[in-house]
């Protein structure tokens, strides 16, 4: 993404006054806006008006591979050594569908979470400077990327929405 | 009789049996074979079959050993022999493991004179024994030899040997004898002898106490006969009646259990005859004779006897009807009681008035039993020796201080002897007394010959080399003879050239066209020189019969238990009781293993709170046992039955410590007339020890449940249906599969089957079934692949027992399959539901799901104590720790049945492929082969109207097909 | 939303009733009355058709309905506060309960005649299989059924009607009265109601699942007196409480038309989507359970069942098309989000589930019964399942007609405990 | 607990993972040396064979396969409670999921091993696995082991997929307040976790994602593990209601397991404020369910097995509630489905020494019902020759000890390092800090 490296970042005590922030900045104009806050909050991302997360189409993927993968290992490898058991047929499809559900589940999973890391960029070996500790535990934080000159028009917008502290930070 | 194909294949092999001698088989089978040159008949991986004889037991059935690599690993029955007609009893098959076993003695020993046993050579062991020989050599009578029942050439030798030396007397010892009958016969009809008897011809059988399925005679013989005789033919069936106090398992086989007061049946006889007469039912007498008789019997009134008997006179009227209108009939009777030869007499006229004799009891035969020397000559022998006559004793084979009464006398009686010399094989008792011992080779590993009747003369001859240092008897006696200078009077270098000059004699009188050597060869290979039996006309003697016939007496105390010991179908007399698989042969009518008990009735256990293995002391006059109680109705009230043959203070590891042995509890005295011994003649006391003895049984539940595993069907409900009714088609729920080239399968006729457990023993030979022994019997980890089941349907005081054999039913759908997530198991094209022993990681669901509960874990590492490794048959795979496993029909057999077929580029015959099981039942109840070949034996029978599957509402479709067990109810006047 | 109605709504609330079209009711009743022509005609007619129709559509309405005071008594006892008014209308699928009551008494004789046989076939059973015994059971088990539901819908509608008596917002009636015996002031029996319905939802929880356990055993599971699985109690309770919220569906999407999406808004539309998924994989485990079992076990005095339903004509497509209209198209469809939220979807889904499970009771039902060939169906058949649908469109009409389908009395004078906020609601009672 | 801030919660929650005392310890060599006591069981049975322990012929399976059922059972509860409760968003799962979750992860770390103790050749275990083997031959994917292979290792995978994803937030947090070597390993758990927008938005949903699979997986699990018996045609086994039958039971022991986990611990850690006597409240109501569907289930059987006219059904039946197993049958139905009804009573079911002795009832309850299951089925099958009755011996109890010692074993190490409370979701329940009135909506 273009973003530019420099930017400021508001640290709130409050979730309404973090919501504030980001409207005012919005309305003066200021995009890609980033908030940290140690819980989720629909508020946040309804303020950021961010889409919906793409994670559900990897738990599809993930899903349909895995049934495919079912169906395929069961059906050949029957076939490639048929021996009859019990009377019953070489590709006995009523066991082989608990075979098929439990991969479903399994390749659904495990692109669930494949899905997750790759969207939210995860595992990250640096942490942003622009993070603090306590965004993890009692404050909002809100990243405005933005260049020096207008410095002083983030920090008097995040400040009068309530931030109680703004520091430079770099990407 | 024609000759089937695969016998005429082992008998190939047998061509070469001379070359045993000759020495070109490794005398050495433990030690491997170079085969770059393969020695003549031993090629790496072939089988090659010797007629022999087997001498567990003086029936005499004809043998083929198959050896592989020099080493006997299973026996079966000659198909050629008329006596047991390729079949053999468990006994037979476990014949290997007496030449493997153990414990065997490997070379002689002398006891020094502090008792301790040293290891000698041959040399000097016979030197003991010439300078003993020698120092006693014709003054009078100081050398006693006791054999076994011998006969022919060896018996012959024995004689000129000891009359050489100038010694005596001689006793041919065996502990089940028949005195009585034989006394019996020579006053009525003037014959001492055995006769033959036609149990197949008889259409109603009457035993008094005859155990003729077990241990009486010739069981494998009678056995056949019995199962041909009890097949329906034209809507009809032939009975039998058992009448005796104790449910043998002879008796478990009859429509009726007639349990009269032990020693009475002379008393039952007789009125029978009285009815007989009475209501002029004879046949082919004259009416002289008839009044004769019926002035000896008229005071034995079915109503007088009845009660003696302690049944009904209505019942002994309808009996005496039946057998007087069943024609042709048979009676036999064992007389083990003190009135043994007058119940043996009362039967001899049974016979005689409804003129069974010469039809169905037939003399002339002259058995070999016959020749057994009387209990009551051992007992002069004892005195001698008491007297200090006797200097040398010689026992070959003989055990007699285990199956003596007062074997205690013996014993001390011994020490006047200045030499005991035995040549037994085993560590026996009796060898543990010995001052030398020459141990003999076991029978499969030494020439000699066997008379079972006239006209039977079988040869016998070594399989293989000896296992050990040992020396055949023969060879023995005749090394002695030389070295006391009798060269003269015996001058063979070695008992072979003494057997074939004594055979010359044989092929003179057959006048045969061939020379001598063929005659020899061609003797080998069919195991002997066969001839219908002769027969003999014999007249009654009617002063005979005008006698007093004796009540039975008793030792002991008036209102004791009667004791009943009898001889046991697993270990006859003892001798057998060294060999594991009989030892963990469940017992056919208690299912226990590895043990002996008392069987005592419930009244009377419940009378004196006595449980099942609760440990009781048996206290007779004349000794005292600790034996378990096993409650059953198998007795009458107010007697007790135990088996002989366990509790062995010496016989190896496996006999040594086991039950209890019941003969010290006999009085015995000899039987006033025979000089036998009266087996049921004492009175024992019945009291608790108190402690607990628990018995190992394979028996979960002995009762039916509804399952309907063992189906009967009454004669009546045969006669109606002519054909199998058509079974309503079900919807399969899943496509059918084919079975291209064969479908394997078996039909088991339950109406033969006697339930004597022979398949079990040739089975654990033929497929390498571990021994796991008591204790994990006992938690039911035994690993037979086929088992007798027993189910029990009448009153607990009343048994009506049904034998099954269980084994893997090879399902088309097959449950096992399946659920194993491996494939260890699986159906494969020619109908087999084969285990993979090598994919087995041991889920052991398959056991779960197995509704016949016929496969067998290995829950530990399988042992076979050296030598008994040897015996181990290589076609088949021993199974590691870990495996399931279970009957797979032989599939050594079949593979190789089908690669003869593909080198003779033909189809498979039926009859060809045999398993180990179907091969040995004596009563041929089970019959292999092809489903897919219409023409097939088996596949005719599938179709029967007796044909039923076991729990065929699972919807397993097994390959083995049952035919009900015919119940034609009880005897009928 | 509830929360903040204000007094003068409830006049609107209450005067806000759905328009049912004077031709509806019309055709409900020309529908019951060509049903009873039918119904009585086939007696003479074809009387084996006639009686298993009339059982077939007796559970499937019967069903449906006590499925539906079920969802309602659920959704009391996990104290659910997502959607008040689906639960009335819920609760308004009561109404037939009476009425199938009634419909049961019939079914005697009906019963006579499938069980006529069963003595012969299976003895050891027959007292059992007694005609009598069966019918007599399944009265007392649907009575009992019935009184627990009614009281339960009784006492949450009664402060509801009271207070409209109190302040004389609709005009008298002789039900009404009947309802309000003895009545304390609306905040007295809004508590005291409260009270009750927990007890009585209770026990219809726990009625229910035994009850409609035997009614499968007694009026399905004998027809073949020689099969049996232990499951089918459980699947059989399962389907009809699948089939009371399908029911459910249609009829909040039907009002919803009628009231507009103020009353019922599309996150419980959306709810009601997620619900109808969950029980549809519910339904499908119940089926495939039992089928798996029998599949492998292959015994034969199970698999006959089966094998006749899904292999053999013209049973096979029938019992597959069960699972294409009740199971796999409902399943596709609302794996989409939006497609939960949209009204015609969830009532076109909603009567595929219906339809596909009246089918179901028809192919349990009748091979067992059917002797003859092919499947059963014409103007007997169509007949008389219309007369049960007019009668319980008859019942559900009376409803509306008589109650306040928004509720309105218990979000204002019941005091919400602070658990009581927390538990969102959890109607599967997992 | 609405009187809480954010930091309080840290603080609290956090205090639980200070560096333990010497009870601990001891706790902890105990449980070491019980579980070496199973260990060397184990390699005992396996030198020996499996003849050492008192399994035999008829009765092939028992106590191994009882706690495999046992413990795949008491996983149910953790995935019910942190998956479905979640996707009905029920909020008082917050305060005790994470630990409910811990219980699956090692409940399936110790069932996962009975299938391998089992087996007569252990050394061969892989040849379960699917892979190519001699001759090209795969497992038989016809075999309800093989199902159970899939099914537990997906539900493995899954469950721990589902715990760490749960913690990276949490684990931000502890990361920002260690250092040194622990600050390493808490940093790599946290995954460089930020909190920003977009991490949490993913994460939302994938969280959403797994727990709308573990949901259908759960049923599938326990369904596949009651198939191992009710597919075979044991009398006793077969049944068709043994998919629900188990789940629902499966349920019933991991909720009692979870209680009788949670008393100790809140007393330990003093989390009463986030493991309130509501919740146990509420997990005592979800027994009421899950024992009367257990109640119910035994009662068809039992109806089925009269009705059925099928005599090894009914005489099975019989037998286990008159034969030589008729004392742990009786306990199981008194424990599983009357003892329950007891939390019927709100006094009992708010007091914790009741709900805590009534829960180790349903834990000793369960088990037995398992055993019972498994061992009566198995002694008295079709062939009445072949019944046989089956003992434990001392290597099947230090096995099945060493297993309890092995969960404890895990459970004590996650108590003092992780949190045994989702701080994340404990904050996202209260009130979230702000300036004006009306608050966020």
């Amino acid at each position: 993404m273009a973003e530019s490296n420099s930017g400021l970042v508001g640290s709130f005590p409050h979730l309404d006054s973090l919501l504030h922030a980001i409207e005012n900045l919005k309305k003066t104009g200021y995009r890609e806006l980033q908030a940290l806050s140690p819980i989720p909050h629909h508020a946040i991302d309804a303020a950021l008006e961010k889409p919906t997360s793409p994670v559900r189409v990897f738990t599809l993927i993930g899903c349909l591979l895995g049934s495919i993968t079912g169906f395929v290992l069961t059906i050949a490898t029957s076939l490639h050594y048929p021996l009859i058991t019990g009377g019953k047929p070489i590709v006995s499809i009523p066991p082989f569908l608990i075979i098929v559900f439990e991969l479903t589940i399994l390749f659904g999973g495990l692109l669930t979470l494949g899905g997750m890391l790759w969207n939210a960029r995860l595992p990250r070996v640096h942490i942003v400077p622009a993070y603090n500790p306590r965004f993890s535990e009692d404050r909002f934080g809100l990243w405005v990327p933005c260049d020096e000159k207008e410095f002083d028009e983030v920090t008097r917008l995040l400040e009068s929405a309530g931030a109680e502290q703004v520091t430079p930070a770099t990407r | 009789m024609e000759l089937k194909r695969r016998d005429f294949l082992k008998l190939l092999g047998v061509g070469g049996a001379t070359a045993a001698i000759s020495g070109c088989t490794p005398d050495a089978p433990e030690k491997l074979i170079p085969y770059l040159i393969p020695a003549e008949e031993t090629v790496p991986g072939q089988a090659t079959w010797y007629a022999t004889v087997c001498r567990e037991c003086p029936a005499g059935c004809g043998m083929l050993v198959k050896t592989m690599e020099g080493r006997a690993i299973k026996v079966e029955g000659n198909p050629l022999h008329p006596v047991n007609q390729g079949k053999l009893c468990a006994r037979g098959q476990a014949s290997v493991q007496g030449l493997y076993n153990p414990d065997r003695i490997t070379q002689p020993v002398k006891r020094g004179t502090d008792g301790s046993l040293q290891s000698i050579s041959w040399k000097d062991a016979e030197a003991v024994l010439a300078t003993q020989i020698s120092k006693f050599k014709g003054n009078g009578n100081r050398i006693a030899f006791v054999t076994p029942l011998l006969t022919g050439s060896q018996d012959r030798l024995v004689e000129m040997w000891l009359k050489a030396v100038g010694g005596g007397p001689r006793l041919r010892y065996e502990a089940v004898s028949y005195e009585s009958l034989r006394e019996a016969n020579r006053l009525a009809f003037g014959a001492a002898e055995i006769p033959y008897y036609d149990i197949e011809r008889a259409r109603l059988i009457f035993s008094f106490g005859a155990d003729f399925l077990e241990t009486w005679l010739s069981p494998v013989e009678f056995a056949r006969q019995f199962a041909s005789m009890r097949t329906y033919r034209d809507a009809r069936i032939a009975r039998f009646a058992y009448i005796g106090p104790r449910l043998s398992l002879t008796a478990a086989n009859s429509d009726e259990w007639v349990a009269v007061q032990p020693g009475t049946e002379v008393f039952l006889a007789l009125s029978m005859i009285q009815v007989i007469l009475a209501e002029d039912l004879a046949t082919g007498l004259p009416q002289t004779e008839t009044q004769d008789l019926h002035g000896c019997v008229a005071d034995f009134t079915p109503e007088s006897m009845g009660e003696k008997c302690g049944i009904s006179a209505d019942k002994i009227r309808v009996l005496a009807r039946a057998f007087a209108r069943a024609r042709p009939s048979l009676a036999i009777a064992d007389g083990k009681s003190s009135n043994g030869t007058d119940t043996c007499i009362a039967i001899n006229l049974l016979n005689y008035v409804v003129g069974n004799v010469g039809s169905t009891v037939r003399f002339g035969s002259n058995g070999a039993a016959g020749r057994v020397s009387s209990y009551e000559d051992f007992l002069k022998l004892i005195d001698e020796i008491e007297r200090g006559e006797i200097a040398v004793l010689l026992l070959a084979g003989v055990n007699p201080l285990f199956s003596l009464p007062d074997a205690k006398r013996f014993q001390d009686a011994l020490k006047k002897v200045s030499l005991i010399a035995s040549f037994s094989s085993f560590p026996d008792e009796t060898a543990a007394v010995s001052h030398l011992v020459l141990p003999d080779h076991t029978f499969l590993e030494s020439w000699g010959d066997y008379e079972p009747r006239e006209g039977v003369r079988c040869l016998q001859q070594p399989a293989m080399m000896p296992l050990y240092n040992t020396k055949s008897l023969g060879d023995v006696l005749l090394s002695v003879a030389s070295q006391v200078g009798l060269q003269k009077t015996l001058p063979w270098e070695n008992f072979y050239s003494y057997l074939r000059d004594e055979w010359q004699k044989i092929y003179r009188e057959q006048k045969a066209q061939e020379d001598f050597e063929t005659f020899w060869a061609r003797a080998l290979q069919k195991g002997g020189v066969f001839q219908p039996p002769p027969s003999r006309a014999v007249r009654l003697d009617t002063k005979a019969i005008k006698r007093r016939y004796e009540p039975p007496v008793f030792a002991g105390r008036e209102d004791d238990f009667t004791l009943i010991p009898h001889p046991s179908a697993n270990f006859y007399d003892g001798r057998m009781a060294n060999r594991p698989w009989l030892q963990e042969l469940p017992d056919a009518l208690t299912q226990i293993v590895w043990d002996s008990w008392v069987d005592i009735n419930p009244r009377d256990a419940e009378r004196l709170g006595i449980n099942e293995a609760d440990l009781l002391v048996l206290q007779s006059p004349s000794g005292r046992i600790h034996v378990p109680a096993h409650v059953t109705g198998g007795v009458r009230a107010g007697t007790v039955a135990v088996a002989v043959g366990q509790g062995h203070t010496a016989f190896g590891r496996y006999a040594v410590g086991r039950g209890a042995n019941p003969m010290p509890l006999l009085q015995g005295a000899p039987e006033k007339i025979s000089g036998g011994l009266v087996w049921v003649g004492t009175r024992v006391t019945v009291t608790r020890s108190g402690e607990k003895f628990p018995l190992a049984t394979t028996l979960g539940s002995d009762r039916p449940n509804e399952r309907r595993i063992v189906q009967t069907i009454t004669l009546g409900a045969l006669q109606q249906q002519s054909e199998a009714k058509p079974k309503p088609e079900l919807l399969p729920m899943y496509p059918e599969h084919l079975h291209p080239k064969h479908r394997w399968g078996m039909v088991i006729d339950l109406n033969a089957c006697i339930g004597c457990g022979a398949c079990v023993a040739a089975c654990s030979s033929e497929n390498n079934i571990a021994i796991v022994g008591k204790d994990e019997v006992g938690k039911g980890r035994e690993m037979s692949w086929i088992r007798i089941e027993r189910f029990d349907e009448g009153k607990t005081d009343r048994p009506d027992q049904h034998f099954i054999p269980m084994l893997c039913q090879h399902c088309d759908n097959a449950p096992c399959e399946p659920v194993c997530p491996v494939y260890a198991t699986y159906h494969n094209p020619e109908g087999l539901n084969v285990q993979v022993y090598n994919r087995c990681v041991g889920t052991r669901y398959c056991s779960n799901n197995c509704p016949y509960k016929v496969r067998r874990f290995n829950w530990f590492t399988a042992k076979w104590p050296e030598p008994l490794n040897l015996q181990l048959n290589p076609d088949v795979t021993v199974r590691e720790m870990g495996v399931m496993e279970k009957c797979s029909f032989c599939v050594q057999r079949i593979r190789a049945g089908e690669l003869a077929a593909k080198e003779a580029d033909r189809q498979v015959r039926d009859g060809e492929v045999v398993p180990a099981c179907a091969q040995t039942c004596p009563t041929s109840a089970i019959v292999f082969g092809d489903l897919d070949d219409r023409e097939s034996e088996v596949a005719k029978l599938a179709k029967d109207p007796r044909g039923y599957h076991v729990l065929e509402e699972l919807n397993t479709k097994p390959a083995v097909t049952y035919l009900k067990k015919i119940k034609p109810g009880p005897v009928e006047g | 939303m509830e929360e903040n109605l204000l007094l003068e709504d409830w006049q609107k609330n209450w005067v806000l009733r759905p328009s049912i079209p004077r031709g509806l009711v019309w055709t409900f009743a020309i529908l019951v009355g060509f049903g009873v022509v039918a119904f009585l005609a086939s007696l003479i007619w074809d009387p084996i058709r006639s009686w298993q129709i009339y059982l077939i559509n007796f559970l499937f309405w019967s069903g449906l309905a006590q499925g539906g005071v079920v969802f309602a008594a659920i959704y009391h006892v996990v104290g659910a506060k997502w959607g008040p008014t689906v639960k009335r209308l819920a609760e308004g699928m009561a109404a037939f309960l009476p009425v199938s009551f009634v419909l049961f008494l019939p079914l005697y004789f009906g019963v006579r005649m499938f069980f006529s046989h069963v003595r012969e076939i299976n003895p050891n059973r027959g007292a059992w299989f007694d005609p009598r015994f069966i019918f007599v059971r399944g009265a007392l088990g649907l009575g009992l059924m019935t009184v627990l539901s009614v009281f339960f819908v009784y006492y949450s509608l009664r402060p509801e009607v009271g207070f409209a008596q109190e302040r004389k917002l609709r005009q008298d009636s002789w039900l009404f009265r009947w309802m309000t015996e003895g009545w304390k002031g609306v905040e007295a029996e809004t508590q005291h109601g409260e009270v009750r319905m927990g007890f009585l939802a209770a026990g219809v929880l726990l009625a229910y699942p035994m009850i409609y356990t035997f009614m499968a055993f007694d009026l399905i599971m004998a027809l073949d007196p020689f099969w049996y699985s232990s499951l089918f109690g459980g699947y059989f309770f399962i389907s009809t409480f699948y089939s009371g919220l399908a029911g459910v569906a249609v009829i909040t999407v039907l009002i919803r038309w009628n009231f507009g999406s103020s009353v019922i808004t599309t996150a419980q539309l959306q709810d009601l989507g997620k619900l109808l998924l969950g029980f549809n994989l519910t339904y499908v485990a119940m089926v495939w359970a039992q089928y798996i079992v029998i599949w492998y076990g292959n015994l034969p005095e199970e698999t006959h069942f089966i094998i006749l339903r899904v292999w053999e004509m013209p049973w096979a497509p029938l019992s597959w098309g069960v699972l294409v209209t009740s199971v796999l198209i409902p399943f596709l469809v609302f794996l989409s989000q939006r497609a939960k939220q949209v009204p015609w979807i969830i009532l076109l889904v909603g009567i595929l589930i219906l339809a596909g499970l009246w089918l179901e009771r028809y192919v349990l039902v009748v091979p067992s019964l059917w002797k003859r060939g092919g499947a059963p169906f014409g103007w007997i058949e169509v007949g008389i399942t219309l007369g049960f649908l007019g009668g319980a469109g008859l019942s559900f009409v009376f409803f509306l007609q008589n109650f306040p389908v928004v509720p309105f009395i218990r979000p204002l004078f019941l005091p919400v405990s602070e658990q009581g906020k927390k538990v969102v609601e959890n109607p599967s009672g997992a | 607990m609405s009187q809480l801030t954010y930091s309080q919660v840290d603080h609290d929650i956090l205090s639980a993972m200070k560096s333990p005392g010497r009870r601990y310890y001891l706790l902890l060599l105990a449980d070491v040396l019980v579980l070496a006591w199973g260990i060397y069981a184990w390699r005992y049975q396996i030198v020996h064979g499996l003849g050492v322990s008192g399994l035999t012929h008829p009765v092939m399976w028992a106590i191994y396969i009882t706690n495999f059922v046992f413990w795949v059972g008491i996983a149910h509860s953790g995935t019910l409670i942190s998956a479905i409760l979640y996707l009905f968003r029920v909020r008082w799962r917050a305060g005790i999921y994470r630990t409910a979750e811990a219980v699956t992860v090692f409940a399936l770390f110790t069932a996962g091993l009975f299938p391998i103790i089992h087996l007569g050749r252990p050394w061969f275990f892989y040849w379960l696995l699917p892979y190519p083997q001699v001759g090209g031959l795969w497992v038989n994917f016809r075999s309800p082991l093989v199902w159970d292979v899939f099914a537990v290792m997906t539900y493995m995978i899954i469950s721990m997929l589902f715990f760490f994803t749960g913690l990276v937030p949490d684990m931000a947090v502890v990361r920002n307040r260690t250092s040194g070597w622990r600050h390493k390993i808490y940093a790599f758990m946290a995954q460089g976790w930020q909190g920003s927008d977009r991490q949490w938005r993913h994460y939302k949903a994938a969280y959403l994602f797994l727990a709308a699979l573990a949901t259908p997986l759960v049923i599938s699990v326990h369904s596949v593990v009651s198939w191992d018996f009710a597919q075979t045609i044991v009398p006793g086994w077969h049944s068709t209601i043994f998919a629900p039958y188990f789940v629902a039971g499966a349920i019933h022991s991991g909720l009692a397991m979870v209680i009788t986990l949670l008393i100790p611990l809140r007393k330990v850690f003093r989390l009463d404020a986030y493991l309130t006597q509501g919740h146990l409240e509420y997990l005592a109501k979800l027994i009421i369910l899950t024992g009367l569907i257990v109640g119910y289930s035994y009662m068809v059987e039992t109806y089925i097995a009269w009705y059925s006219n099928n005599i090894p059904e009914w005489q099975h039946f019989t037998y286990q509630i008159t034969g030589e197993y008729a004392v742990p049958f009786w306990i199981m139905i008194l424990f599983n489905s009357l003892v329950p009804l007891l939390f019927f009573l709100k006094p009992i079911r708010t007091s914790t020494p009741w709900l805590f002795g009534i829960a180790i009832l349903i834990n000793i309850g369960m088990w037995m019902e398992r055993f019972v299951i498994i061992v009566t089925s198995l002694a008295h099958e079709y062939d009445p020759n072949s019944w046989g009755l089956y003992f434990p011996t001392w290597v099947d109890i230090s096995i099945t000890a060493g297993s309890f010692a092995w969960f404890f074993f895990w459970l004590l190490l996650f108590a003092k390092f992780l949190p045994v409370v989702s701080i994340v979701e404990v904050k996202e329940e209260l009130p979230p800090p702000v300036v004006t009135k009306e608050g966020v909506t």
